[in-house]
Order: structure tokens, then C-alpha cells, then sequence
């Protein structure tokens, strides 16, 4: 179980592949892998985006986000699980947050990534602002 | 004797400051706490957290506590 | 879109790499990655799993893979979908399957994740046998 | 004037043989080409393809045609 914030980009498939390798006793063990990644799109509500900037509350959101993969593991039956979510400036195409869970069935494997990814956009304390052609807005923050 | 206060995203630009440190002198709760450092009604859609867990307005307060204001969270990605 | 069957043990995290590489028009078009990888335990039904032989019926197997990806594609919006499937002979730990969407948002990516991994378990002609310390054994194939 | 038959897995062992070439005079349907190759009546979780294509035991059957029965599929991973 490993949960990471990270200032700088990061490559989600060599983290599992990191990952695996750190816990060689994940071998044989899982027969199901369910990955999430969510990645910065080039646009959003018709506006073409060209940066965005990802602020948190640092203990507060590793402390959500500990919390978030325990409840998944004390749901189902989980072997392991990685997140790992940018902070800071972020360009188009880079990854925002990784969602890695391994099991030994996939029904648990799928229920589990959804269930982070899900609980996390709501209850993990992250703000997105967008720089767009017409300057730097708030996202799904009403003033 | 006193109580940290933060404050995050557009909350943070619109009060034009991103920290508080304020008396606990008379604070009771969050409410309390939200009216010693900002000048407008507390905002229906902002969230309040007491030492990183989300509160509501009537949680009690109390010295050395960190108490944070916020946006809506839009962690993740749809 | 692209669909491989494959004799050689592959890595599923490069073969992402590989095919966002190969399709650079998908990069910052997509917001969501969802990822299945069906990996071959060590253990099954209580026994010590040594090796799995997956036998197929190719071009009938290829035609099925095709048309459940096909189906995911038209039932949700879907920027590009990868499915890379083992035959032959597997040793534990090695991925059987891979299903990867990429889509804008996130319930398209797993729907359509799921869709196919599950459709393919039903549809898509495989035969798995077993080989455990009391010898082979066909997979959900009563004698 | 002959059809391929092919089987798979378990019932390829089973009967001892994975592919047959039988004449289609006199096959109908599919379960006419299960009795030209096999001596036992047609199983009931036996599945079978005409052409690639899932076929019940009824369907029909010409010249030239592949034609497949194999055990219950069991790809992918649960």
C-alpha cells in the first residue's frame, strides 16, 4: 500500500513496474491489475488549455488519501495498491493521478480502483486552476 | 493561545491572504473563527476542516487548533 | 484501435507506451486510462499452479476480439482502445490479457474496460489447461 | 463437396482428433456433422461455430463451410 504527492511529472507505467518490482512478493499472487490514470486533457468546457496548476493542502490531503485506500482494502479483498497525484504546475498530456489496484479477481480489482478515483475527486483536497487564452480560471468554483 | 487559519484556491485570493493566526480568546467554533478573520458572511459553498478533517460551522474550536477554509475540492480527474 | 494475439510472454506497461507513442494524435486528448491486466496466479482452486496452456481457435478468436471492441467503441465515446491477448504456454505470474481505453472521462474508460474484459471471458474462443503438481488439468471444462 | 470440422481443448482430446474432413452429402445441419465424426450423442455444454460464427445445432450447413465444437470458453481472467 503506497501513497505518494508529487511536485514533478511522473510516468504511471514505470511507477507500477517500480512498484511490482518493490514488492516481489506480489509475484503469482494477484491475478487481476485494475490502473486508472487521469491525465491532463489540452481542452476543457470548450477552452483550449494550455497549463493548469494543482494546489492541495498537504497533510490533509495524504491523510484523505491514506484514508480512501484503506477503507477500498477493508472492502475488498485488495493484495495491493499504489496512488500517486501531482501537485504544482502541470502541462497537457501530463498524467494528474495514478490509481494502481492488484487482486486476485477482477470484480474487487475494478471495484476498488473505482472507489479512489471516485471518493477522491470528492473528498480529497486538491484545487485545479486552468490558464486558458483568456487567463487563469478556477475549476467548478463558483466565486 | 491562539488558533492557525488557512485558507485555500479562490477563497485564498478573494480574502487576499492565504494564513491567519487569530486570539482563541472568544472563539467558540468554526463559525466563530471564520468572523474573526473575514469581513463577509460565511459562504454556503465553502468547506471548513478542524486539524484536516472536514467540520461544519458549529464544531467546536479550541487553542492550537488549525482550522482551514476552502473551495469545493476538484481532485482527480473526470 | 488495435487488437494483437501473441505467442511471447509481453510487458503490458511498455505495450501502453508503445502504442500512445505510436499514436501521438491521442496525446492530450484523453482525460481517462482505465487498464485491465489478467495475470496468471500460482495458485488456482486450492492446488500450486506450475504453468497454463492457452489454446485458441485464431482467426475465430481474432474475429470475436474485434467485434467486442468494436461494440465498446459504438456504446461509449472512446478515443482509442488497446486488447493484447497470450496463447501458448504461460508461467505464473506472466499477463494473459491486456485492455486498455482511452477516453475524455473516466466512466466511458472503465465501462468500456469492463465491457470488454468481461465479454471476452464469455465470447472469445480460449481454453485454458492447467498444469499443477497432480498433472493437467482443463479450466471449467467438466469432463 | 466436403466440410472441415475442427474441435478443441477438452473435447479434441475427448474424441481424439482435432480436425475432420467429411463429405457433405447428406449434411443438413450441424448436428448432421457432429454425427458423421462422433459416436456419442452431442453434449450438451458442447458449443459449436459455423465459419467463425456461434451455431446452434440446428443451423444449416453447405459445401465448403468450417464447422467447429469446443467446451465452454475460458479466456481472459477473472
Amino acid at each position: 500500500m503506497k501513497i505518494r504527492l508529487v511536485a514533478d511529472a511522473f510516468d504511471p507505467w514505470q511507477e507500477i513496474v517500480r512498484h511490482q518490482t518493490e514488492q516481489p512478493g506480489l509475484a503469482g499472487k494477484f491475478g487481476a491489475t485494475a490502473v486508472f490514470v487521469g491525465t491532463l486533457r489540452d481542452f476543457n468546457q470548450g477552452e483550449a488549455v494550455q497549463a493548469m496548476s494543482l494546489e492541495h493542502y498537504a497533510p490533509m490531503t495524504e491523510k484523505h488519501l491514506e484514508r480512501l485506500t484503506a477503507e477500498a482494502t477493508s472492502r475488498w479483498p485488495i493484495a495491493d495498491m499504489l496512488v500517486i497525484h501531482r501537485y504544482g504546475e502541470l502541462r497537457p498530456n501530463e498524467p494528474i493521478v495514478l490509481v494502481v489496484c492488484w487482486a486476485a479477481h477482477r470484480d474487487s480489482a475494478f471495484a476498488a480502483c473505482r472507489y479512489v478515483i471516485d471518493e477522491l475527486k470528492t473528498r480529497a483536497p486538491f484545487w485545479k486552476q486552468e490558464l486558458t487564452g483568456k487567463g487563469r480560471r478556477w475549476v467548478g468554483q463558483e466565486k | 493561545m491562539s488558533i492557525t487559519v488557512r485558507f485555500f484556491a479562490s477563497l485564498r485570493e478573494r480574502l487576499g491572504k492565504g494564513q491567519d493566526i487569530i486570539d482563541s480568546k472568544g472563539i467558540g467554533n468554526v463559525a466563530d473563527v471564520w468572523q474573526a478573520c473575514a469581513q463577509i458572511p460565511f459562504p454556503d459553498n465553502v468547506l471548513a476542516a478542524v486539524n484536516m478533517e472536514y467540520a461544519r460551522a458549529d464544531q467546536p474550536v479550541t487553542d492550537g487548533d488549525e482550522v482551514a477554509f476552502f473551495p469545493p475540492v476538484t481532485g482527480g480527474a473526470r
